[in-house]
């Protein structure tokens, strides 16, 4: 019996492979087990290899698996392309209609089905993925009775008719298979799960409910690969709590008009990719500048430029910390699993406002875009803080001097009142400015407040909740792995793995790019014998950073993976040993 | 609302940095003046600035007041507006700001609709930078940047603000402090986005569009008979015909809504004053739908 | 000029990745033919756009292409006839692209009139990002970012250039290659910036304005007794009449001079072909005016 | 005698202080006097204290002085602001029109001088500086015949009158004070300088000189403080080669537009301060994912958002390091000095031109609109160098392929052709590309391009003139300083004092700060006891990147000014001190 299955479904974008992988993940999950998806898939609308690799376990996993044991394909080029990644006792399912060709050099075993026959026999070509499906339930050993549920929540509005038809072509495809299957699958069959409802998001939908959580009334944004979910999740939901989605004219418009609302007392953000991010540089200096709570989030995707706007790269860390001229506090959280996505967009809309500076959550497109399973959130855990927020209270002036809105305090955060508030009224400006908001050109008054906005970060690294993910069994390491958003699967795996070859391996995870949490990260670079930077960028970005902060030049090593792909555990457990 | 205010009461205790003879102070004066007409309390205003010498005016009316970054007042304007929709939500900046720079915004602005008074002053020149051509400049017009003159077709913002279906339309003159006042009561009052143009004498780098060259120039829509500032295409019209030197409402639509009133399910309270807690049955709710 | 071209020489290798259907092929047909009906030569062409699917078409040609960054084809394009006036310079891209975050250059690529043909093809929505609304959707139109309808004002690409002072403002419709060849022919061919408004469906996500759709609803300028293209004001009210949905040329002004030929002292030869040597001369000179 | 004298002249903006330093400086940096002024002065058009202080010298100066000679004072704000500047024995003359009042607690002499008065007995009171610059020459004896220059230089073209009046009150003024002097101002009399004539120039000249050197023919830009003067220069001078400068609707579009114009095959660039530059980040990005040449010229001011847009500041550095999202070569140099500002310029044209990159030329504020006399430069170090350009003889090939401009090549260069060269179509996009710029999402080529576009990088820290200002006089020094940009001339003096005082100081100034030329600066670290890097800024941007790059996190120490103002030679002193 296998702890773990991993099953790819590929072929032409447009083609219904991506509700071909949902339909059969939805049914496994509602079994309980856990899931987690990573698409390939193209910048194009119709045509193009797309695939989705879907892990089903009985455990949690977290990272795309080194190898594949069933293969879907619509066509050739998806044998092609992924026969490869198969392993010895591994199945390629096929279907009849592009005559599909088994390549020589696998030992996987191989069927022909007539997935589009038997589809357009039961009336529509279209349920060719439905019949894939049974055939892949057939192989498994899953009773596809489980398929109901799901399909009926899917093509339910359309009628019992068709619910029953793509029952059907489930069944069809299942006996069939049943029928040709040959070869011992008993590797290939799952125990039973522990029949637990859990989510199965997307990590953009984890991020846009904990936005939601967190109290967004508005959202400004513009399309973008791979963000655009975000704002596709709110845009259903904001009206049900008096809000909207507000699609600008571009993320100078959405940034700004994020600001603006801020501004105003309620909880507004944006969210968007590099180029988006390139774009708003001027905006986030203004939200640091002004002290207005803004978040932005970034999910990244290859760059430079358009890049690779559909493939996984880590390679904005350094434009979100140091991008916009001059000197802001700013606060840039790494949240690295879907979980976390949640909880920490609620904390960055939590230090905006407590801390009156931009905040931008950073996520990958394997994070934003895979679905996977997620352990239940606990709405007990959220709080909603609002800092030195004022909204009634404020002593009148005679004098009509301005209220202090950026009063030199201690901690540098300056009670804020906001527009509708009597005795609050006071000027903001990007320009620098003394207490009252009054432009100033004095250089002292320019030392106290840039001392004052400085002066935010201080603490951050303390009371931001785990800056650093830890998994740290060994007071000595022989190797300490340090990664940061959706690394951390594939790392967890490897260190198992290596592990198992008698590595004492460490892990580290940051979750805080910005503040640097150098105390926190400190002892454990110390205490290894050799550490490694594991990113999806060709530079080395966060090594540098460590670097920077935390000293070791010579002892911190990067590896790095830029081709597009996320990183799979046995690439790690390889470079891990050529450095050792 | 409070009690009843004066033009006073938008006065802080700051003394503009404009140079002396600037057609801003009138600007300035105007807006404070309309907002006690309308009945106003400073605290229910909020003037959003873009940057120029213009943009300093936030900063100088008795109001919450916002100086951003150049040409993005308006997106700041609209988040305002969208935030507490009991604002009364003013934008204003320079020709530069709004239609070099901001062009973009402007435009979408408009069409947009949201219920924002965006008062352009309008000097034809970049003041703040020290007299570079603006797209208000006219041909031939000799600043710092083009020294032989502007070879460009100088923007007609009246026209565009027409043809992109904007619902208020305007444009003054800084000294009519009587007329400018009333046009920006009204378009406080309109339900919907607002654009007055002003033309706002920059006394230092602008020697040819002078007070007197306005005074000379301009032709006042009330003069003109018949009038009706709701026919669009007889606005379009006599500005083509007065090359765009017209002063008045020349457009308004009062039967468009504003876009807050036509978002499906947008708070009829100002969402700033809205409860952030979900609730732990309403979240229980939405996870069960990635369930 | 090399010997006569074909539009065959303006096809390369790469198979377009559009959807079957949509109607980019036909507007990528219209450019290689016009480009060999004019008598160009491949090299000599230089296409320019922006992001989006129809940003793609710089790749589909065979001539210099540039596909550069969302809203930006217009400066870059202007920056490259500058640098070399022999080129036949072509900026195109989609409705967003040159709408809503490109709206800015749009404007001012009008009033600059710089000799680029901008070809836009307007699908109503975008295409890439897999079907959110765009400036040229229709109130209530439904997509992934307006699930209730578009709220906010159509905007009217025409009636702006009008009013803009664009000196060549056309329409067209995908289907029509013949028409459509003929335009962009005219719109090379116009000394100074021309703007070509091409409708060209999206068959995966606009269920909306489809070919059936614009064959129902368009009118040839052609069909119109008496259009006159050089009568802006007449132009203004064909468009107001007919809701924007006429093809032909619109507008266009012979009369105004191209950027390039206002430019005091401005190269009769490409700059490109320029000797970068200032010589130690002029160098001495110039040095000379800081002592 | 003194070695050097500080003047200056001070009073409302809007009244001809500006042209009162102007005149006085140019008669004697053409009697061959060294000169480094600094501005100061405010965001608004009329009003507002302003003043420009200038250093007069017979050897080359190049920092603010700490002290001052002689204030010019037209308000009474100018003299209680400026006063404690003054050392002992020097002298305040005020203009007797707002019936001046000498502070308290100075030993510096005080003379009221009616300024405007006798301006205004001669025809006009505009004279009045004219009388100040002849008040100015009583005190250190300068012959004022020098001014005639000048003065039918500034005034010629109104007519002989005007000139003749000038003079007169020039002339006035010297009587005045001659007769009124009763201090003895033998130090403050300067030794007659070598009468060379020298060019005077601000930063922004040199810079706008050297492009105009370097090739251009079209400059796009957008009016920001303080770098429209390298516009207005070349507005003048660019329709002399055939060119112009075109004022676009934002900085966006003066990016993108100079993108466009080099990617045609001529030299085309921008310039721009902190709020321009972050509004281009997307399009730098393209330049390098497109291997396109550009240069863009930062004149950093005071941040963050539109922050202290008329003071002193070097925040930008990371933003441009780091800023753009993705990971491109690019190129920062950062001139420190007016002759460098036109050399570096020209190289960074021929940089960008042959690594097909984009060149980030940094200045300050400082530099940029400081007017200080230039060392002559030299026209036969010019050389202009294009690469791997190719405008003829390309092969034409009948299968219709494109040109491999995206060649993968040992030193990551690929040939270059332009439009209208026939046989080199081919198609450029900021999607990730193959060799011929056809977009690809090959793993494979994706790194092969990445690795490409990366090694560019590898020799230029080699190949860059002086990557690294060394004024290293010890093996093993106490004190290494760092600098960059401006900082260099007050760094000098200060290190003069410091050895004067027992320290063994040498000094560092970054030319190339990136990539970083760590193997040329790391064997001064090394030797050093102690190193501090000067900077103005507040987080010691400069400092980071040396950590990042050469290690030593505890060794280096920073010395930061972010009050926007200059270092002045004694703060470089003190802070040195408490360091050790
Ligand atoms: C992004 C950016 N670019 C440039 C500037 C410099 N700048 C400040 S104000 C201004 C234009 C001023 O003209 P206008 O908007 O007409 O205002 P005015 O001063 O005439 O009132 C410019 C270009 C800036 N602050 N920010
Ligand atoms: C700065 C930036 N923002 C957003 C995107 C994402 N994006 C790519 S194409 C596009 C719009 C596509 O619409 P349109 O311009 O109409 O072109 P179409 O696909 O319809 O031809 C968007 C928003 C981007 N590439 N860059
Ligand atoms: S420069 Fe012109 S616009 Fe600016 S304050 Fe002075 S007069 Fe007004
Ligand atoms: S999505 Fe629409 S615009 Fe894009 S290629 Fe397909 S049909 Fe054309
Ligand atoms: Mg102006
Ligand atoms: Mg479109």
């Amino acid at each position: 019996m296998a702890e773990q299955l991993s099953w790819k479904v590929g072929g032409q974008q447009g083609e219904g492979i991506e509700s071909t992988g949902e339909i059969f993940s939805m049914a496994l999950n509602r079994l309980g087990y856990y899931l987690y998806g990573y698409r390939h898939f193209s910048s194009r609308i119709k045509g193009g290899h797309t695939n989705n690799k879907i892990r089903v376990s009985t455990k949690k996993v977290s990272a795309v698996a080194d190898d594949l044991d069933i293969l879907v394909a619509f066509d050739q080029e998806t044998i092609d392309v992924n026969y490869q990644e198969l392993h010895a006792n591994g199945i390629i399912i096929a279907d009849t209609k592009f005559k599909p060709v088994k390549p020589e050099d696998t030992d996987a075993a191989f069927y022909a089905v007539p997935f589009t026959e038997m589809a357009t026999e039961l009336g529509t070509s279209l349920m060719k993925n439905m019949v894939a499906v049974g055939a892949s339930c057939a192989i498994i050993n899953l009773d596809v009775s489980v398929f109901l549920g799901v399909v009926e929540e899917i093509f339910g509005r359309k009628g019992e008719t068709v619910v029953q038809k793509n029952m059907e072509a489930i069944q069809h495809g299942y006996d069939y298979m049943k029928e040709q299957l040959d070869t011992d699958t008993s590797a290939l069959q799952l125990p039973p799960a522990d029949g637990q409802k859990r989510m199965f998001m997307i990590g953009n939908d984890a991020i846009a409910l904990g936005a939601l959580t967190a109290g967004v009334r508005l959202m400004a944004a513009y399309p973008i690969t791979p963000a655009s979910e975000i704002m596709e999740y709110l845009i259903k939901k904001l009206p049900k709590v008096d809000g909207t989605v507000i699609q600008t004219e571009d993320e100078i418009a959405a940034a700004t008009m994020a600001i603006g609302a801020n501004y105003a007392g309620i909880r507004s953000f944006t969210a968007s990719a590099g180029p988006g991010l390139s774009l708003m540089m001027e905006a986030i200096g203004l939200s640091g500048m002004t002290e207005t709570p803004l978040v932005v989030i970034d999910t990244q995707r290859g760059g430079p430029s358009t890049g690779l706007p559909t493939k996984q790269e880590q390679s904005d860390l350094m434009a979100m910390i140091y991008g916009t001229h001059g000197e802001i506090p700013k606060v840039v959280i790494a949240p690295g699993t879907a979980e976390e996505g949640f909880y920490d967009t609620i904390e960055a809309f939590n230090i905006a406002e407590e801390y009156q500076l931009p905040v931008i959550l950073l996520s990958d497109l394997q994070l934003s875009l895979g679905k996977h399973t997620v352990e239940p959130l606990d709405y007990s855990k959220v709080n909603i803080r609002r800092g030195k927020l004022v909204t009634e209270g404020i002593e009148p002036r005679e004098d009509k001097s301005y209220f202090k809105r950026y009063e030199v305090t201690e901690d540098g955060v300056s009670p804020r009142s906001i527009p509708g508030v009597s005795g609050g009224i006071h000027h903001v400006t990007g320009v620098e400015h003394d207490e009252t908001g009054k432009p100033s050109e004095s250089p002292a008054n320019r030392k106290a407040q840039m001392d004052k906005r400085m002066r935010k970060l201080d603490e951050l690294t303390k009371v931001f909740p785990n800056p650093i993910y830890t998994n740290a069994q060994h007071d000595e390491a022989d190797l300490l792995l340090i990664g940061f958003n959706s690394t951390g699967g594939a790392i967890e795996e490897a260190m198992v793995r290596l592990e198992a070859d008698g590595m004492k391996v460490n892990h580290a995870r940051v979750r805080l790019v910005h503040p640097f949490p150098t105390e926190e990260i400190l002892p454990l670079i110390e205490s290894a014998k050799q550490v490694a930077v594991v990113e999806n960028n060709a530079t080395g970005q966060l090594a540098s950073i460590i670097k920077m902060n935390a000293g070791y030049p010579q002892k911190i090593k990067s590896i790095l993976k830029y081709d597009g792909n996320p990183f799979l555990p046995h690439h790690i457990v390889e470079s891990s040993k050529e450095l050792m | 609302m409070a009690t009843a205010t004066t033009f006073k009461d938008f006065r802080n205790n700051v003394k503009p940095n404009w140079c002396p003879g600037c057609g801003d102070f009138s600007v300035q004066a105007a807006i404070q003046r309309a907002a006690a007409n309308v009945g106003l309390s400073p605290e229910k205003l909020a003037v959003i600035s873009g940057i120029g010498c213009s943009g300093r005016i936030s900063g100088y009316i008795n109001s919450y007041g916002l100086h951003g970054i150049h040409g993005r007042a308006l997106p700041i304007a609209q988040g305002v507006k969208m935030a507490n929709k009991d604002l009364t939500v003013i934008a204003s900046g320079g020709d530069g700001d709004g239609f070099a720079i901001g062009m973009g915004h402007t435009i979408h602005a408009m069409r947009r609709n949201i219920d924002v008074t965006y008062i352009v002053m309008d000097n034809q020149i970049y003041g703040l930078t020290k007299g570079q051509t603006s797209p208000r400049s006219a041909a031939g017009f000799k600043t710092k940047s083009t020294p032989l003159g502007s070879i460009e077709q100088t923007l007609s913002p009246m026209q565009l603000a027409v043809t992109t279906g904007a619902t208020f339309v305007a444009q003054s003159f800084s000294t009519d402090l009587k007329d400018l006042t009333a046009i920006i009561e009204a378009g406080i009052q309109h339900k919907g986005f607002s654009l007055i143009n002003v033309f706002s004498p920059c006394v230092t780098y602008n020697k040819v569009n002078t007070y007197d060259w306005f005074k000379e120039n301009l032709t006042k829509l009330a003069t003109i008979e018949g009038y009706d500032s709701s026919d669009r295409q007889a606005a379009m019209n006599t500005l083509m015909q007065h090359d765009d030197l017209v002063t008045g409402i020349i457009y308004q639509d009062t039967e468009r809504p504003s876009y807050q009133q036509l978002v499906e399910g947008y708070s009829e309270t100002p969402l700033s004053e809205a409860d952030l807690d979900l609730g732990a049955e309403a979240f229980d709710q939405l996870v069960k739908e990635f369930m």
